[in-house]
């Protein structure tokens, strides 16, 4: 199969993430969509380092791994002390600061 | 010798400078201070015309340069003073009558808390007049002339309390800034015609200039003149002006001041000689002042007033004869002087009746006062008969010169000129005899005032009547002092030069018209107020008779095109500049808040609208990076 | 497992690739960062190791220490060459120790010391229960208002852990700028990132805007992070290397051995500018430009005034310092492609971000929207793409990034009984109350505004002229119209301050401890330093224009 | 080296500011007469630099030159020429005048915090104010002076907001609102005028390389230093444009209202007085030496906006009901004047103009300080509440209409001088201009004596009869300026034979020589 395909895939991979960022109130939801997209990212590097024939887009796939995994850290962390504050997750619920 | 010029100024500028700094303390003596001066300088004026007289006719001009005034580039501007015939006239004009009025005043203005600042502001016009008559340039004799004008405005102005007073004094000084703006005219013509100011290379080189120039300048310094000499169209302030003391009006607006218009010309003779457009309009001009002024003065029952639209006649045919070029120049100055004796007379008679009927003016309030101050009566008389022409007395012979040179002046414009100024003389004799009628003769009018105060007609102090008596003298025998012999004309000519003109009829002819006229005039006069009672209120009047009340509706016509329209035009800039050109302005900055407030509310504080903002962003950043390769 | 023998588990490619050479770091050069990161770490064993008591004093000290010494190792490697002369890249080309790296590190390193004086400020809250308290909160996990938070307030506890998170933020933000390949970028974008999202949710008042400000931030971070992250991975399709080095030629051209196999994403253009496009637009949310701003009022709101502060000053100095190296470095064989992009962007953030503030209400928020108008000034240096537009970026950036700590510490003092009194009505009179802090914050504004003999106004003027003479005069036509929009909301808090009565029931100003004093005071000689005699800082800026390549 | 006479000047009121803010909140007195001395002190090296100057000598002299930023291109240069002393004279003179006017306008009222200085602010901003526009008046360095041209903007902005009238016909509140809108206004306005003056000043440094004066006038007259005709437009446009909106210029002018009528009186002599004649001066000074074919070129629509500035100015201020407003109109119309004299390109003009500006500085302080003096004692500014004052207070009236005669250029006072030079030169070139704007002369007279008219004279106001004449310190402050207005009218030579060359100098910067006159053209 042609790998442009799986770049094809990481691209839909990508804006389905974004859409889904864009269209959910969630928090939680909210950021699993960024999540889809650090993955599109990732399937992107990996396509890419198999077209060119070099490591370098595998080793990042893992350094985004690892980021993501930190940003998950933070990101529940967050979402979760909100959530005990609010007894919500909706991230359009807070919305105190505007104008 | 040439020294001495400078002292003449100074003198007066002393006293101005003492009694206006010097404070209360010289209150007691301020009057003499100014007197003493104001005489000093006649003095000095003496000594120096002794010393013209002294020499031959062609060495008769001294000049004295103290300092160089403003010098940038090729604008050079001196303090030069001129001395020749024609300022020593006006010198001992000016501080002969001044002194003489001076003295009038300490006993007219005896009761005046302010009488100390009253002398500082005579001194002060003596100075500003000697040097309007003393420059040696144009600028310098503009400083002179916008100083009479100040002077003109302090006094008229001097009883600042009464508003009638300070609108007069306003209205005054703002006139003789229309006239000033033409002299400042001319000036700049001159510069970038001449490439100076000053009357020596100005008057040398106008034959070079061309005549389209030499007739703005005329004209320009026309203007000027109308307006120091409330000539039409500029007369108006001058009614008005009878507001201040009447010494002032004695001084300047009648003998001095009034009169710079007619020095004006004459000293820019070189000038209007050669712009006979220029010269034509100036005769207009007095023809028009003669009639306009007399017809205002038969008019008037204010007494001051009516002395006020004589002298505006009496400068009329000052005019007219300047106008008339080397013909009329020297009988223009002639008859300058003669009215500077009869009317300054005149108006300090008219001060002593004031003076002894509790400052009432109006006419149709007195009758009868001959009884009453006879010292006033018998100096008045001589005054009036000196104005309309009384055989051998002043104005006989300097009017009758005026209206021969009118004549002289050849073809329809002589004609007419001259039958406008024969009219002129009929009206004087008809308007001046009314006055000394209402005045002098008849039944008393007064009436108590409405504080009950009954006036008692008084005769008044020496210091008042001895200067009413020295300008008697003046009214009776100055003109003839001039004539015979033609002394005048021969003292003057060198500087005005002087040609006789063709007059299509003998002077006797000239002569036995004006006194036909004098006599048709006071016979008309005689028949309305002499022989029956004059009315305590005015009649109705004619049609002429109510616009001639009203200065001719010229008033009127300012009022409503310069003050109203003035008004309103401010009004509207005023709205304007608060609306269209400041509110360009605020508008912007509301503009700009209400685009902010419009901005603002997209930040609704939603993330995901943040994320949509986010979103769109990096699209058009795609899209645009992309659209940039394409093109 | 050998390199090797992953590649061939891996791929199908046709020829094996040579050994993976043993890294050399030189560690030396990298030490500022080392030291930083080194320090972040012994704050972490602090936090579990030291008794609450003195986990304060502990973690303040080492952090000043740590950043002193980061900063002295910076001044070493300047004074070393290695601005100018010896600039080159490190760590196996990861990251380039050049003159911008070493200019933007140090600012970086002095503004996180000037910021660490306002986290650690202690006098401006009052004291609860006798122990004195900072801006953040007792314990971040327990609910506002519930007993937990209470019991926390009660036994004094404070977040000492801001301080390892700072550190971090700074760690990364040091390596941010002086990135030499897309990878390193990523990473330390969200090794700053990720410390500042808590920070901000960390403030002891008003906790529901400051966890909202974290949520909001968070979010959206992570999201543009997302594009960043693709963004690379295109230009790593494009160019096969995430190497600045190699993107850079491969753009250029210069790279002609290109495998035919593999034209078709190799030097595709496409992938070129949507990749440079998506990480361009990762930079400019950082930096906080129109369209990408929006997080930024909400978030200097909502965080705590110090971390603002921090906020306002580093993350723009680190990221404008990776905006320039991207384009200057990697991209600027497409000049012609982004110049006309940024030039909208730059006009459209002057303009935005003045015409907003003029109807804010909220001293933050202002500063927050005239962060964002700076933000377009400085882009119309970046646009310059010349030596002196890099210099004067530097400068600007060295100049702006203390008013900007300065300003918010002064924010931090003006205090009613909800803790800082931000809404600017209340600022009303404050020049009446206590003439010096309005007049050192009338500096600030003023140094904002771009009044001569501030260092604002010196760096306007080079930001400008470097754009005039890179050919962009309408750029600066713009940036002088958005001056003046933006001195009207300058002007108008020196008005309430100076020209309003004062309220009867307006704030108070707390005196502060040395630490924020020093930290104003700081703001405040700089600024006026910067103003009057820059040629110094000119100088600095001007050796260190110069990129490795 | 020899001692930095000009940066002397500069640096006696900078620190005395800084001095003088320092005083303790309890020493009032010690700040006013620290504040007194300074300004004096300033005077005495005015004085120095006045009698130092040597007018036939080189252009620009008592130069200092410094390095500064190098990498703008900038140095500190200092130099003055003719037109910059005689400015620097006036700014010297007039501040102790304006600090002793002011003696009690600063004074606190009994609310606000002990911290709360207004006396100790007020005069060390007034000195702040003149150092600065001395070193504007100075600086022979484009991006030097514009830096103080723009700075000078913060101090002023303080003195017009901070400090008002004490009395206000709609209260303390009302009056807060309006001196901070009329001080926002003025600082808007020039600052927008100084912005966009930073994008010119950039494109100079841009096609020139540096900011020197000396350099680039040079280079331009030697033509090493091309400039496209458009650039060279732009470039004067931007210039200008910040000099008109200080100067101020028709339509750029409505700032100026706002603030004269706002701030005291004193403050108001330092707007229009000092400060506004940095415009002129500037325009002068750069406008006209960096780009002299610019110049020419805008030159007619500038004389006409000048004229428009004339009339319009005095037709404003006879619809003004505010004395102070009043004054502000009638200084319009004056800087029209001081314009159009500058853009005449004649040698009268120029010099005109420059004497213009100091005559109008002393007059206008004449007027307006007086003006203060009786607003302070009746507590309005509004015309329609005066009446009679004459009576009760005559020393007050008379050096009011000395003022106002002054104003309205009678001969004999110092402003005529410079007035008909300025006209002459302008007819010289452009007769109807020339004549148009001598209608000015009637309107002057127009707005000054109805304002004496419906103030000074009449009966006495009830409001007004109690109302003491001038007070010891208030003739010491008026009567130096009325001296100064007689000598320099009577004799302004020392003045223009200093400003004469450097106008000399300029003219030929714009290749310009005086029309011969038509009598000598015609040989």
């Amino acid at each position: 199969m042609n790998p442009v395909n799986y770049l094809y895939l990481a691209a839909l991979l990508f804006t389905i993430g974004a859409t889904g960022v864009l269209i959910r109130r969630n928090a939680i939801v909210v950021f699993m969509c960024i999540e889809l997209m650090l993955n599109a990212c990732n399937l992107a590097f990996v396509v890419f380092s198999r077209m060119h024939g070099n490591l370098d887009g595998q080793i990042i796939a893992f350094f985004t791994m690892v980021v993501a995994a930190a940003e998950v850290v933070v990101g529940l962390a967050i979402i979760v002390s909100l959530f005990r504050t609010r007894h919500s997750a909706s991230v359009d619920d807070a919305s105190l600061m505007k104008l | 010798m040439e020294n001495l010029i400078a002292l003449l100024i100074a003198a007066p500028l002393l006293g101005a400078a003492v009694l206006l700094v010097g404070g209360r303390r010289l209150d007691a003596v301020g009057q003499w201070i100014g007197t003493l001066l104001s005489a000093a300088s006649f003095v000095f004026g003496l000594i120096l015309f002794a010393d013209l007289l002294g020499k031959n006719a062609e060495h008769r001009t001294l000049t004295q340069h103290l300092w160089t005034w403003i010098s940038v580039g090729s604008f050079q501007a001196d303090v030069t003073f001129r001395l020749d015939q024609l300022s020593m006239t006006f010198v001992l004009l000016i501080t002969g009558v001044g002194s003489l009025i001076h003295l009038y005043s300490v006993g007219y203005m005896e009761h005046d808390e302010r009488r100390r600042r009253f002398f500082g502001y005579l001194n002060l016009f003596l100075a500003a007049m000697l040097l309007l008559v003393l420059a040696d340039n144009y600028l310098l004799l503009y400083v002179g002339w916008e100083g009479v004008g100040l002077a003109s405005y302090l006094l008229i102005g001097f009883w600042q309390h009464k508003p009638s007073a300070a609108t007069a004094a306003k209205k005054a000084f703002l006139v003789n800034r229309v006239g000033d703006m033409g002299l400042s005219i001319a000036i700049m013509l001159m510069f970038t015609t001449f490439g100076s100011f000053a009357f020596g290379p100005v008057f040398s080189h106008a034959g070079d200039a061309s005549e389209g120039k030499l007739t703005a300048i005329g004209l320009m310094l026309l203007l000027a003149a109308c307006g120091k000499s409330a000539q039409v169209p500029l007369q108006s302030w001058l009614g008005d002006a009878m507001e201040g003391p009447t010494p002032v009006s004695a001084l300047i607006h009648a003998a001095t001041m009034v009169t710079a218009g007619v020095y004006l010309i004459v000293r820019s003779a070189a000038i209007f000689n050669l712009a006979p457009d220029a010269q034509l309009a100036v005769t207009v001009v007095g023809a028009v002042t003669l009639l306009f002024g007399a017809i205002v003065g038969c008019a008037k029952d204010d007494i001051k007033k009516a002395l006020a639209g004589s002298t505006m006649s009496q400068i009329g045919y000052m005019i007219l004869a300047a106008g008339l070029g080397p013909i009329g120049y020297v009988f223009a100055i002639m008859h300058l002087v003669t009215h500077g004796f009869f009317k300054a007379g005149l108006f300090l008679g008219a001060g002593s009746v004031m003076h002894g009927m509790n400052d009432e003016v109006d006419m149709r309030r007195y009758g009868g006062l001959r009884k009453y101050m006879p010292v006033t009566f018998i100096t008045f008389g001589l005054g009036y008969l000196a104005i309309i022409g009384f055989p051998f007395l002043s104005g006989f012979f300097s009017k009758d010169a005026i209206i021969e040179a009118a004549f002289a002046k050849g073809g329809t414009q002589g004609w007419i000129l001259g039958g406008a100024a024969l009219l002129g003389a009929a009206i004087t004799a008809f308007y001046m005899t009314r006055v000394m009628l209402m005045t002098f003769f008849g039944e008393k009018r007064w009436q108590p005032d409405e504080n009950g105060n009954e006036p008692h007609p008084h005769e008044s102090p020496k210091v008042m009547t001895i200067p009413m008596v020295l300008l008697a003298f003046g009214s009776v025998f100055a003109g003839g002092l001039f004539s015979i012999g033609d002394r005048f004309l021969n003292w003057l000519e060198p500087v005005t030069g002087h040609s006789e003109g063709h007059s299509p009829i003998s002077a006797a002819t000239v002569t036995g018209a004006t006194m036909v006229c004098l006599v048709i005039g006071v016979g008309i006069a005689w028949a309305q107020y002499g022989r029956k009672p004059v009315p305590a209120v005015a009649p109705r009047g004619s049609l002429l008779t109510r616009a001639a009340r009203r200065d001719l509706l010229q008033d009127d016509f300012n009022h409503v095109v310069l003050v109203r329209g003035g008004e309103h035009l401010t009004r509207s800039l005023v709205y304007v500049d608060h609306t269209l050109v400041d509110g360009v302005v605020n508008g912007t900055a509301a503009g700009f808040g209400g685009l902010s407030g419009r901005l603002r509310r997209v930040q609704n504080g939603f993330a995901r609208s943040y994320a949509v903002s986010m979103f769109g962003g990096a699209a058009l950043l795609v899209a645009a990076t992309l659209l940039m390769r394409a093109v | 497992m050998s390199a090797t023998a992953v590649h061939s588990l891996w791929t199908t490619a046709a020829e094996p690739i040579s050994k993976i050479p043993a890294p050399k770091i030189e560690y030396g050069q990298l030490s500022p960062t080392l030291i930083v990161v080194g320090a972040a770490l012994v704050g972490v064993l602090v936090e579990a190791f030291v008794p609450r008591r003195s986990r304060y004093y502990a973690q303040v000290f080492v952090s000043v220490v740590a950043l002193c010494a980061a900063f002295a190792a910076v001044v070493a490697l300047a004074a070393d060459g290695y601005g100018t002369t010896k600039a080159h890249i490190a760590a196996m080309g990861a990251i380039a120790v050049d003159g911008p790296s070493l200019f933007l590190q140090g600012t970086i390193l002095l503004a996180g010391l000037v910021a660490l004086f306002t986290f650690a400020e202690r006098r401006l809250d009052p004291a609860a229960h006798g122990n004195r308290v900072d801006s953040f909160a007792a314990q971040a996990a327990s609910v506002p208002g519930s007993d937990s938070e209470k019991a926390a307030v009660k036994a004094g506890f404070t977040t000492t852990e801001v301080f390892p998170l700072l550190l971090f933020a700074i760690a990364g933000m040091l390596i941010f700028p002086s990135a030499n390949d897309l990878l390193t970028l990523f990473v330390a974008l969200e090794v700053f990132s990720l410390p500042l999202y808590l920070l901000c949710a960390l403030a002891r008042r008003k906790r529901l805007m400051s966890q909202e400000a974290a949520v909001k931030y968070f979010l959206l971070g992570a999201f543009a992070s997302a594009f960043t992250l693709f963004g690379i991975a295109l230009l790593y399709g494009y160019a096969g290397s995430v190497s600045y080095a190699r993107i850079a030629q491969v753009v250029d051209g210069t790279v002609t051995n290109v495998d035919p196999a593999l034209a078709n994403t190799m030097g595709n253009d496409a992938l070129l500018l949507l990749g440079s496009a998506l990480i361009v637009m990762g930079l400019l949310f950082k930096v906080g430009a129109v369209p990408f701003h929006m997080w930024t009022p909400d978030v200097y709101q909502g965080a705590p005034t110090p971390v603002t502060g921090f906020m306002a000053a580093a993350t723009k100095v680190a990221a404008f310092g990776a905006l320039l190296r991207l384009l200057y470095v990697v991209l600027p064989g497409m000049r012609w492609d982004w110049r006309p992009v940024m030039w909208a962007v730059a006009i459209i953030t002057m303009l935005g971000g003045a015409i907003v503030a003029i109807t804010q209400t909220d001293i933050k928020r202002l500063l927050a929207y005239s962060s964002i108008a700076h933000a377009g000034f400085i882009l119309a240096g970046v646009i310059a793409t010349s030596k002196d537009g890099v210099s004067s970026v530097l400068f600007y950036l060295a100049g702006y990034s203390f008013v900007t700590i300065g300003a918010f510490a002064v924010v931090t003092l003006v205090r009613d009984a909800g803790g800082e009194a931000t809404h600017l009505s209340k600022w009303a009179g404050l020049g009446r109350r206590s003439p010096l802090v309005a007049a050192v914050f009338a500096v600030f504004l003023l140094a904002f505004a771009g009044i001569p003999l501030t260092s604002g106004f010196a760096g306007k003027f080079a930001v400008f002229k470097a754009a005039a003479d890179g050919g962009a005069a309408p750029l600066v036509v713009v940036g002088v119209i958005s001056s003046a929009i933006a001195a009207f909301f300058y002007i108008r808090v020196i008005v309430l301050m100076f020209f309003s009565e004062p309220r009867p029931e307006g704030p108070t100003v707390a005196v502060p401890s040395p630490l924020t004093m020093a930290a104003i005071g700081v703001g405040v000689a700089v600024t006026l330093v910067l103003g009057v005699a820059p040629q110094y800082f000119l100088n600095l800026a001007s050796q260190a224009g110069v990129f490795v390549r | 080296m020899s001692f930095p006479l000009l940066t002397a000047t500069a640096a006696l009121p900078a620190i005395g500011a800084v001095a003088t803010a320092a005083v303790p909140a309890a020493r009032r007195t010690a700040a006013k007469w620290l504040a007194l001395g300074v300004s004096l002190g300033t005077l005495a090296l005015a004085i120095t630099v006045l009698v130092r100057f040597d007018p036939d000598g080189a252009r620009y002299q008592l130069t200092e030159s410094h390095a500064w930023i190098k990498d703008f291109g900038v140095r500190y240069e200092l130099g003055v020429d003719g037109i910059a002393v005689a400015l620097l004279a006036l700014t010297a003179v007039l501040i102790p005048f304006v600090i002793l006017a002011g003696w009690h306008d600063a004074d606190p009222l009994e609310t606000g915090s002990r911290r709360w200085r207004p006396t100790q602010g007020f005069f060390a901003l007034i000195l702040a104010v003149e150092a600065m526009v001395i070193i504007s008046f100075e600086a022979t360095d484009v991006f030097l002076f514009y830096i103080f041209f723009e700075a000078m903007l913060i101090p002023m902005y303080f003195l017009i907001g901070g400090f008002g009238d004490r009395a206000h016909e709609h209260g303390e509140e009302a009056a807060s609102t309006q001196r901070s809108y009329a001080a926002v206004k003025f600082l808007l306005y020039n600052l927008v005028g100084g912005l966009i003056m930073l994008a010119a000043v950039i494109g100079v440094y841009v096609v020139a390389g540096n900011f020197s004066l000396t350099e680039i006038a040079q280079a331009r007259a030697n033509g090493s230093l091309h400039m496209a005709t458009n650039t060279e437009r732009w470039l004067f446009l931007g210039f200008f444009f910040a000099f008109a909106v200080k100067a101020p210029l028709w339509p750029l002018h409505t700032w100026l209202p706002n603030a004269m009528q706002e701030a005291t009186a004193p403050v108001a002599v330092l707007i229009t007085a000092v400060v506004d004649k940095v415009g002129t001066f500037a325009m002068l000074r750069f406008c006209l030496q960096l780009f002299p074919e610019a110049s020419k070129w805008a030159t007619p629509v500038i004389l006409v906006l000048a004229l428009i500035s004339i009339v319009y100015g005095a037709l404003l201020a006879v619809g003004q009901r505010d004395i102070k407003r009043l004054v502000a109109y009638a200084s319009i119309s004056h800087f029209g004047f001081i314009i159009m004299g500058i853009f005449a390109m004649t040698s009268q003009g120029q010099s005109g103009a420059t004497l213009y500006m100091v005559n109008h500085g002393i007059s206008t302080a004449a007027l307006m300080l007086v003006a203060g003096f009786l607003i302070s004692r009746r507590g309005s500014r509004l015309i329609a509440d005066y009446g009679g004052v004459q009576k009760v207070a005559p020393v007050l009236a008379g050096t009011f209409l000395i003022g106002g005669l002054a104003t309205l250029s009678l001969p004999g006072l110092a402003p005529f001088v410079s007035e008909f030079l300025v006209l002459v030169g302008t007819f010289a070139r452009y007769p109807a201009i020339g004549i148009i704007a001598t209608f000015g002369i009637v309107l002057a007279a127009l707005y000054t004596l109805v304002l004496y008219q419906r103030t000074m004279t009449g009966p006495v106001k009830p409001e007004v009869s109690a109302m003491p004449d001038l007070r010891a310190r208030e003739l010491v402050v008026v009567a130096p300026l009325i001296v100064l207005l007689i000598v320099l009218g009577v004799y302004p030579k020392p003045v223009t034979d200093i400003v004469n060359p450097a106008v000399k100098q300029t003219m030929s910067d714009v290749h310009k020589t005086d029309p011969k006159p038509s009598v000598e053209a015609a040989k």
